[in-house]
């Protein structure tokens, strides 16, 4: 007898306690929008799995000896997000940016999601049981970046106990992008500056796209030194992409190891969902203040798009593709392009629309820098 | 002592500003840093001249293939890693 | 000539040990039993290779601070294991056993060559110069699993000092299923039995197939924590490739990622086998008690077949599949499929083995997480 | 002083018999729990009226096929680490 | 303000000094080398842009913490040197040499340029400014091996604080092969000894190339266990291709594995190229040292090979393979088969090339273990 | 006290001599074992009598498509990793 009563101490249901098997419900949840919604899948499977292994009661997958324990040590120590930004980087064309250099500004205005979340969450304060640092606001506003990497990189310098939460309001709202976007671009449009065609892109040369990450690389050692890492390794993914000399690199980086780090990075974030870390007021918080990151972000690049057509009223851009400058590539610039099919059928924005897009890469990035040269 | 709210609130305003502008000067810097390149690039390499004899219906059929290949592609792989 | 003189000391030649000598050419005997024999080549490879590195005098490469003595680490903190077992899972398909769940109760009854085994361990200590603890008991009991993460995973928790036995006997065991299983399934059943054509087996839905993981998983998680590393491992990588939304990871999972971590752990178990742990009288108990191990559940798997025959007669299932209830995925289920044919040519047993097949692996692994609950 | 062996067997004995009944009840359960869902997903999801002309199991066939070509045409390639 | 003024403390400008700058454009100019001159560009990209990354200031990538720094963890284990080196091994063909085993005799004399720069490196300390131990002359004489692996692993042993210098030698002397060999080679050969043709080579068996490594490994781990951490990886990946029963490890191993470790042994490496190594009177001095290794080594092959035509008249060997003889895997062959196609464009001398190619590196690895074992 | 050069190049030369002694006579070793094992296995197993009309470079050939084929047959099923 005395070996099934120790058996039935060990099993889980003796010691599942209420909050654990309601994170289970949200990793599951979790696994339910990655499969069925097709949310972020790629990232939300890993990070949903995570949380349900995590709360197992007495397994301790999450706890020090724990698999996930040692997969965590990944973004400790910042590799598993700079070798993802090394693969997106890998994966991303500048072609459309640097035919339109001006898009840049648009990636920049969007930022504005960031940095407004973050005078946000600070008034959030205000409201009786949030509780948000300096630190904690701007780990939250990042969300604002929609750029996955780049939130989990700064959360996990800023505010580790918050990583959990920000990293699945970032790509559960990357994912809502489709959602969230177009009533916000349709309320600051006029149905003609919808029908805006732009002029077709300019041919860019190879020389051009190899040299443009070391240029990018070079301004922010010289600006922006806290950028560096996540600059620096999206800049070389690129390299290795653009310059045709090492394509089995640039092959395994796009492929197998931004999978591999991908599963891993998944399940250390959702080693983070932990009931005391996620079940508490402030995680209502950060999803309110994620999605007004979004529409901030949105807005601020639409209105921008908005006021460069009135600088410059000779050569216009459609202010539609400034939604795209949140990233979240290459999904707001699909929603970009959609939105400007359903006034014109024939205006094709794809590619005008990734300008903004990547900008909105290299303008969290920056961001990013800035929030962890100025918060400590 | 917890800070007053004022004075979370103001250093973050500060921020805001601060930040905006940083961001808007590394990427306007970018914007014109980009335009010389382009223009050094192509005083460097004059541009070639080729496109000048096929018509634009043999580019518009390639294209419309290309465009075929990469959805095809992008279909099958659905990269939306970010 | 001082130089000379300290080279010659340096040589392996002025320091062989005969025991290290024994070592290598086990190391060799594996070696050649693995390209030769092709007994599980993806492990016995590089476990052989291993023994022959770990063995080299003055070269310490296996010591602390030496490549294998970091590969270790791998194992120790149940890193590799547990990543195999999620490529396995990634490779898994549990359509058959859907299609047919009573098979599960084969892959159970098959797990008494491990419970079998543990009982016979301990009563080997009558023997003179055998020596085993309970928790040695245990981990060798595991090699009757037929499930080589799973030993693997168990001995490093339970007697990491056996692991290279351990390792080597339930690999060498595993290739030796189509001489070890046949003559006890011929012994156990009867020509008629054997005869027994199966209905096909139902269509098994996707959502079905997405579904299972998660359902395994909140079992373990409510009964069996103590194995959920494992099935969770296992059921991640089953999710990843059911689920049709990742399947960028699930290639991954089955390639790359597997690939290089089998290369690793077989290195890292090869390590294990160092003189002072393999040449000793243990070592030829746990030879035996392995090849026991495999009768016992061969045996216990087809004897089930036969009673749930007997129970339910309406609906036969031919007790050749029950010896595929070790697992020994797909090997196991090839040999049931084979004698099936010896009777009759037309009678494909394949599909429906493998549900008694892939059981054995969910089933090798719950006994795993009893003994790791029970045994300390 | 060493365990006696009656002190080890007898452990032995009772971890056989509870193991096997645990691996026994969790595997039927399973088996259960199976059943119960084939049959409430059978009750959501009505058998669906497809496979009109080619099976969607042809189709993917095809496509692997196709992929196994190409990754082996991609794989023959450029090795030319040192 | 308070705000501008930390941040402006924070920048790049603010921090950078004259010998980061220079480092940087040391770090481009590499990148530059590898992009547009094609210098080993799989190794120097990656040399290159880590070189750059670690000298961006206030950053501290290649610091305590840094992405570069948990890299370089990988080099001072042994463990990336080690895996390139079971890749190479995994892409070695050793048929060319075990049909004419005698080239290897070719491979041993090349290493001439690694004991007689040895010599230099001492003897240079004549010249003022230039301070170099017993272990720092060691680290750099395996320059003259040609072999980028070894380098790194031997100097990571040897002399660390010398490895980036040590490193970005031995790639660029092996990219500047076709360049530096070819005057030495015109210069001590007779148009008649280039025209010499060889005989076909023999047909080599399976079992031989199976065979050959572990041979090889047995040698290796009674004459010079030093050696074997190298020689053994290198054994193990010529193995895993030539066996025929793992081929899904051999192409793993072959392709994402060494693009994976390759990328991650770059970024190490350059993350040594600090200013306070690289900027110093020493660097020039490994410069010149590691281009009279190459050319020691060239000219020993070449010379070894007319000794072996004098002594065995019957059986000539065209003296320009002997060349190949220092390495540098595949250019060397290449180089041989060209200056040879000079005289005569009907004499393919490619294959009999491989054979002192490839016993080059074992060469190179055993006069490693030799230093590895004889300089403490 | 540093060391003056000659005890540095004394040394130096030394190794040099030893380094060089022990490639030639590993490398020789090898020359030789390569040599009997050749003749072993030739023994062992006679001389296949293949080859008679088409080139061996032909049939390298064909394997070699053949082993990518199958490589990727093979790598596209059964895995039966454990
Ligand atoms: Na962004
Ligand atoms: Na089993
Ligand atoms: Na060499």
């Amino acid at each position: 007898m005395d070996g099934l009563i120790q058996l039935w101490a060990s099993t889980g249901l003796s010691n599942f306690q209420a909050d654990q098997a309601v994170m289970m419900a949200v990793g599951f949840g979790l696994l339910y929008l990655a499969i069925k919604k097709e949310f972020e899948p790629l990232l939300l499977l890993p990070i949903g799995f995570g949380a349900v292994l995590s709360n197992i009661p007495m397994a301790g997958i999450a706890e020090e000896g724990g698999l996930l324990s040692y997969l965590y040590l990944g973004i400790k120590s910042g590799i598993f997000p700079l070798l993802i930004f090394m693969g997106v980087g890998a994966m991303t064309d500048f072609g459309p940016m640097l035919a339109n250099p001006k898009t840049l500004l648009l990636g920049a205005a969007a930022q504005f999601g960031i940095f407004g979340t973050l005078f946000g969450a600070l008034a959030l304060n205000l409201i009786p049981g949030m509780n948000f640092t300096f630190k904690d606001a701007a780990a939250i506003a990042i969300i604002g970046g929609a750029d996955g990497p780049t939130s989990i990189y700064v959360a996990s310098k800023l505010a580790p106990e918050l990583l959990g939460a920000i990293a699945v309001a970032a790509y559960s709202y990357m994912a809502l992008v489709p959602l969230i976007q177009p009533p916000i671009m349709r309320a600051l449009t006029t149905e003609e500056e919808r029908l805006i065609e732009m002029a077709q892109l300019r041919h860019v040369s190879r020389l051009e796209k190899i040299i443009f990450p070391g240029i990018l690389l070079i301004l922010t050692a010289m600006l922006l030194p806290s950028a560096a890492p996540l600059i620096g390794m999206f800049c070389l993914g690129n390299l290795i992409r653009e310059c045709g000399v090492v394509d089995r690199l640039s092959k395994t980086a796009q492929n197998e190891m931004i999978n591999v780090v991908t599963i891993f990075l998944g399940l250390a974030v959702g080693s983070k969902l932990s009931a005391d870390q996620f079940l508490r007021t402030e995680t209502l918080g950060i999803l309110v203040l994620g999605a007004l990151a979004f529409s901030f972000g949105t807005a601020s690049g639409v209105l921008m798009a908005k006021l460069m057509n009135v600088i410059s009223p000779e050569n216009k851009v459609n202010p539609l593709i400034g939604a795209a400058g949140v990233s979240a590539v290459p999904m707001s610039a699909r929603v970009a392009n959609k939105v400007g099919q359903e006034s014109n059928p024939h205006n094709f924005l794809l590619m005008h629309a990734m300008g903004p897009n990547v900008a909105g890469v290299i303008g969290s990035a920056v961001a990013a820098g800035v929030l962890l040269a100025l918060v400590q | 002592m917890e800070p007053s709210l004022s004075e979370l609130l103001l250093p973050g305003l500060k921020l805001m500003i601060i930040g905006m502008a940083i961001v808007y000067l590394f990427l306007a810097l970018l914007v014109w840093i980009i335009g010389v390149t382009a223009r050094l690039v192509g005083t460097m390499s004059p541009a070639p001249i080729q496109h000048t004899k096929r018509s634009s219906l043999e580019v518009e059929k390639e294209e419309a293939e290309l465009v075929a290949v990469i959805a095809a592609a992008v279909e099958c792989q659905s990269r939306s890693l970010n």
